[in-house]
């Protein structure tokens, strides 16, 4: 077992450890860790963007690039964004900040446009078509039996979210095998979670246990 | 030039230049059916070019364009694939196409296909059926807003879970003890908030009726300035605003773990009879649920969030889950806009009811010989 | 004006994206490039938006010397100097940003903010998870299998542990699933819609224009 | 009844130290209580075995380190497979707080095989606009990626000379915990140009990829740590790799754990039932 030497190694531990606290007691250790998480990872976040968008989308061909490269054409459609981006701007001065609509309204605007038909495609037609009884269920009995049961299990859960009439008679039945459907789904979340849950703790543990005290491979 | 040496060879019956050639094997069958049509559904440039084999002996295909001013063989396929997409073509041009069967000896070449030339569709086929559930569905939440707005009465079912306010309010007043609120963490951007702050304002015209305390702790600024003016509202409205304590509506902190912390200890503090838990949460909601259920406040919970939502099922007493957290605020608020979208996602899922019922009868009908046709209901709702 | 040109914008654009869906010409297509690298770059901006309201939320706390404004000024400066070291010596690996303020503080930190939750999950397990209801004894049960069902020791347990958790997992939840996406699919197309249509105008916040 | 009570008011940091105990020593000295392969995770390692060699596999990195203990392995593992089958690989992602995890993948992982960036592998970077950066790779890679991550334009790396679109690409991996991730491959990619998708997503999410599953828009699917844990059993049983496998090494601590909690939800009701009825 040999601790590790490496500054870096050790600024880690320190952190972790001081997010761990939190678990005993809330603690200045602990909430100087969290604001200093904040403030990271909002830097960071900048200046990724600063260097993957802003930098090549828009500073390079708009003021970098000489007009041989990008056309006069190009480099006025640039404004259009840039002058949108700006916009943003105008929330912190009060007189003009209902400009910050402009860009929200196209991003909101485009964003709705490409999501409706994109998500009918992939989270309706595609799914309606896996959910059809098709002759090939004849294939084998339990094949046969489970497709019945998925079949009815997505129209009862369906029913389940119905709000436009009393849950009496048959639809309380469908209502009712619905909830069961849905309680098993839920289920089955609760257990995938608890494991993803377990594996970040597992995977905390190995890093102090391998990084820090190198006391496994 | 081989395959003219070949040919050569093959035609003048010159003797074989080495004896160990076995006996020549026949020539293969030209491809037949060569055909070549405009890609459907894209936006041009692009040829398709189709054909089959008339004999299994050709090794490799070999596929020739010819344009007005050039002839050129652009690919050689494998003998399985039978088709070749052309993407250099320009469109508005005529082009010409010839497939050959090559084998160890001989290369015949097919008849020419007609000529054709490539151009970009305005509309793209085969997302028809997406178009028709677009319409079938804007069709009805559009009607529903529009009656929800003429006033006509939409009836919304009972929820479970609204039953039990009536009964929390009525405990929290006898007891004493105050009531917490948290409209999540979310922003006012999200369904679920919104759904929480039309249920806040009916829980504060409660609280004002029974002069019981509420408390209303926020993550988010802007949630907390709404959530302030809907409780001030409601005070008003149950003619109470004298009751209406403005401190009572309160702001945290916008970091997710110190609000949680926050709000376990005013709970520990406080011993709330009822814990309302309704909008948008993350893995927090397991913090808050548990500290909860150990202060033993009756728990009423509702969230959209499928990750949350076990959680709140086992620690809470009552929860609402996903759309009917949506049905609560449009029951309670009546307001057109809401009930009429809620309406139209209602009748929607019920259009999808209907045709997977349908679809899937007319599916299984088809494997009667006569009613072979029902199967291409499936084709219909392929995706590309 | 403030409202309806929004208002507009928000209309055109949607009905626009909505309908270069089903047009697969070329102009259309280019109409999409262009918007898509346009939405990149708006977006980039609206990062100002809230590196903005982040500073003055910490800022304002520390000038008025209100409770733990000591904490506020640690994440202002670590903003700062992310922010700056980034900027300035680059995004590329090797820089100070990636292998020092990336891998050795970001990393433990948010790597550690979720392992905290499965201490959470444990003492919930204990204290809060009741079988309340008929739907939570079900619930449990069935994370009872698939969590059994997806470890080794669960097969230990009971050789046909995994198989009945694949099954959980592929007819029930799938089906439970299937309902659900259904449901928040129709949710989120009637939003856009009414966001589209104008009917929908929470995002204007509000104000009196 | 004295014993219930006193059960249920055990202070929640004793049930921590309990928790982290446990876990902690499979780590230190693992109980060897070996791996179960499942069908999901064989599907997909088919699917990347079936890729002819030179062609190129696309791996997208949508997660972040709060998620690496699960996703990083299935990174590790499907590298060093098509390394192994001299399959090139290419990567890009979705998520900023990715791009540190990618390029350390980048960094470590191909010297193993004796593999040269830019001949065998090639990271793309991150780009922000998720439906933009998909869309735009399957009209042309260099319109959202004009350059790699380090700064190489496309047209100096030798691999990308082959790879224009994703038309080019066989197969492609999402490896997501959450949103940007597999969804939105499935949705702009997968439907609009046919490419054969595979994913890897935490424990969390995985229950709701089921679907997909069904209706074969996923081909394979990777759950959590047990998933990594899966893949790195197959890709050292068909020897395509001989390194350290961190995932089933943690597999006996997941075990542990899991049993732990049921017993914590067990007791917790027992105690919860047997007081209610006496205090009723």
């Amino acid at each position: 077992m040999h601790v590790s030497t490496d500054i870096l190694t050790w600024t880690a531990v320190i952190l972790t450890l001081g997010i761990f606290s939190f678990l005993w007691k809330d603690n200045p250790f602990y909430k100087f860790c969290e604001h200093l998480f904040v403030g990271v990872s909002l830097g960071y976040f900048i200046s990724l963007t600063w260097y993957n968008a802003v930098y090549p989308d828009l500073f390079r061909p708009l003021f970098v690039q000489p007009l041989s490269e990008v056309s006069l054409g190009n480099k006025l459609l640039l404004i259009i964004p840039l002058l949108l981006g700006l916009c943003y701007f105008c929330r912190f001065i009060p007189r003009v900040s209902w400009l910050v609509r402009f860009p929200m309204a196209f991003v909101l605007g485009w964003g709705a446009g490409v999501t409706i038909p994109a998500v009918f495609q992939t989270s309706i037609i595609k799914q309606m078509q896996g959910t059809f009884l098709t002759p090939g269920i004849f294939a084998r009995w339990d094949v046969f039996l489970w497709a019945i049961v998925s079949f009815v299990g997505v129209i009862c859960s369906v029913f389940y979210f119905f709000f436009s009439r009393e849950h009496k008679g048959a639809l309380k039945l469908a209502s009712e095998t619905g909830i069961v459907f849905l309680m098993v789904g839920f289920g089955a979340s609760f257990g995938y979670t608890v494991m993803a849950r377990m594996s970040l703790l597992i995977g905390r543990f190995q890093f102090l246990l391998r990084d820090w005290l190198g006391m496994i491979r | 030039m081989i395959a003219l040496l070949i040919l050569l060879l093959a035609a003048g019956q010159v003797a074989p230049l080495d004896s160990g050639v076995p006996a020549l094997a026949p020539p293969p069958a030209p491809p037949g059916a060569v055909r070549a049509f405009d890609t459907p559904n894209d936006a041009g440039k692009s040829i398709n070019v189709r054909w089959s084999a008339a004999d299994k002996l050709a090794e490799t295909w070999l596929v020739e364009r010819t344009e007005p001013d050039s002839v050129k063989v652009i690919a050689s396929n494998k003998p399985g694939e039978m088709s070749y997409l052309d993407e250099d073509v320009r469109d508005g041009i005529p082009y010409a196409y010839r497939v050959a069967a090559v084998t160890a000896a001989d290369t015949v070449w097919s008849e020419p296909s007609p000529a054709v030339t490539s151009s970009p569709q305005f509309f793209n086929l085969s997302r028809i059926n997406i178009l028709i559930a677009m319409a079938i569905f804007f069709v009805l939440v559009i009607y529903y807003i529009e009656t929800a707005k003429k006033g006509k009465n939409l009836f919304v079912r009972r929820i479970a879970g609204l039953d039990a306010v009536e009964e929390a309010v009525g405990r929290a007043t006898e007891m004493g003890k105050p009531i917490v609120y948290v409209p999540g963490l979310g922003s006012v951007a999200d369904i679920a908030t919104i759904a929480s702050l039309n249920i806040l304002g009916e829980v504060a015209k409660k609280t004002a009726q029974y002069d019981s305390a509420l408390l209303v702790p926020n993550r988010d600024p802007i949630v907390y300035t709404v959530a302030r003016e809907i409780v001030k509202e409601s005070y008003t409205k149950a003619g109470r605003p004298d009751a209406f304590k403005p401190d009572s509506v309160f702001f945290v902190t916008s970091e997710q773990f110190a609000f949680a912390a926050a709000v376990d200890g005013l709970m520990v503090r406080e011993k709330p009879a009822t814990n309302f838990f309704l909008g948008m949460f993350w893995a927090e909601s397991l913090v808050l649920a548990e500290t909860g259920a150990q202060t033993g406040a009756i728990q009423i919970a509702g969230t959209d969030s499928v990750f949350q939502l076990p959680f709140f099922i086992t620690a809470c007493d009552y929860t609402l889950i996903g759309e009917e957290l949506y049905a609560a605020s449009a029951y309670l608020s009546r307001e057109p806009l809401l009930l009429g979208s809620l309406k139209g996602q209602d009748y929607g899922k019920m259009v999808i009811l209907l045709t997977l019922v349908i679809g899937s009868a007319l599916l299984l009908l088809s494997r009667l010989p006569a009613l072979g046709f029902f199967s291409h209901v499936l084709g219909f709702f392929s995706t590309r | 004006m403030k409202r309806t040109i929004p208002l507009a914008i928000v209309l055109i654009m949607g009905i626009t994206m909505m309908v270069q869906f089903f047009v697969p010409h070329p102009v259309s297509v280019g109409f999409y490039d262009l918007t898509t690298k346009w939405i990149r770059i708006v977006g980039a901006f609206a990062l100002v938006l809230g590196t903005g309201s982040f500073i003055m939320f910490h800022s304002d706390k520390v000038r008025r010397r209100r409770q733990g404004w000591y904490y506020s000024i640690v994440s202002l400066i670590a903003l700062v100097v992310t922010a700056v070291i980034g900027l300035g010596w680059g995004i590329r690996p090797g820089s100070i940003l990636q292998n020092v303020i990336y891998a050795s503080v970001l990393v433990p930190l948010n790597a550690t903010m979720f392992a905290i939750l499965a201490f959470y999950m444990a003492s919930a397990a204990y204290r809060a998870f009741r079988a309340r209801t008929r739907e939570a004894a079900l619930l449990l049960v069935a994370a009872f299998v698939v969590m059994l069902g997806m470890v080794p020791v669960g097969a230990a347990i009971w050789g046909k542990l995994p198989e009945l958790a694949e099954w959980v997992l592929s007819v029930p939840n799938m089906a439970a699933k299937r309902a659900i996406i259904f449901g928040v699919a129709l949710g989120g197309i009637a939003t856009s819609l009414k966001v589209i249509l104008g009917i929908e105008r929470g995002w204007l916040g509000g104000g009196k224009q | 009844m004295k014993f219930f009570e006193y059960l249920l008011k055990i202070d929640r940091r004793i049930i921590y130290i309990v928790m982290g105990v446990l876990v902690i020593i499979p780590l230190v000295k693992p109980l060897g209580l070996g791996v179960s392969s499942g069908p999901r995770a064989k599907t997909l390692f088919d699917a990347v075995d079936s890729i002819p060699a030179g062609k190129t596999l696309l791996l997208s990195v949508d997660f972040d380190p709060s998620s690496m203990p699960e996703l990083y392995p299935m990174l590790a593992a499907l590298m060093r497979h098509a390394f192994a089958k001299d399959v090139k690989v290419l990567l890009c992602g979705l998520w900023v707080t990715g791009a540190g995890l990618a390029d350390k993948a980048v960094t470590e992982i191909p010297p193993e095989y004796g593999k040269k960036y830019g001949d065998d592998v090639v990271y793309l970077g991150w780009k922000a606009g998720i439906d933009a950066v998909i869309l735009g790779m399957g009209e042309n890679i260099r319109n959202v990626f004009p350059t790699d991550y380090y700064g190489h334009p496309l047209e100096s790396l030798a691999m990308m000379q082959s790879v224009q679109r994703l038309r080019d690409i066989p197969m492609a991996v999402a490896i997501s915990a959450g949103t940007p991730g597999y969804t939105d491959w499935l949705n702009f990619a997968q439907s609009r140009y046919g490419l054969k998708l595979g994913a890897g997503v935490t424990a969390v999410s995985a229950a709701d990829a089921y679907p997909y599953l069904q209706t074969g828009q996923l081909t394979g699917l990777l759950a959590g740590m047990k998933g990594g844990a899966e893949y790195e059993v197959l890709i050292q049983k068909n020897e395509y790799s001989k390194a350290y496998m961190p995932a089933v090494a943690a597999m006996d601590s997941q075990s542990l754990a899991h049993v732990v909690i049921l017993l914590l939800v067990i007791i917790g009701n027992v105690a919860y039932f047997a007081t209610r009825k006496r205090g009723a």
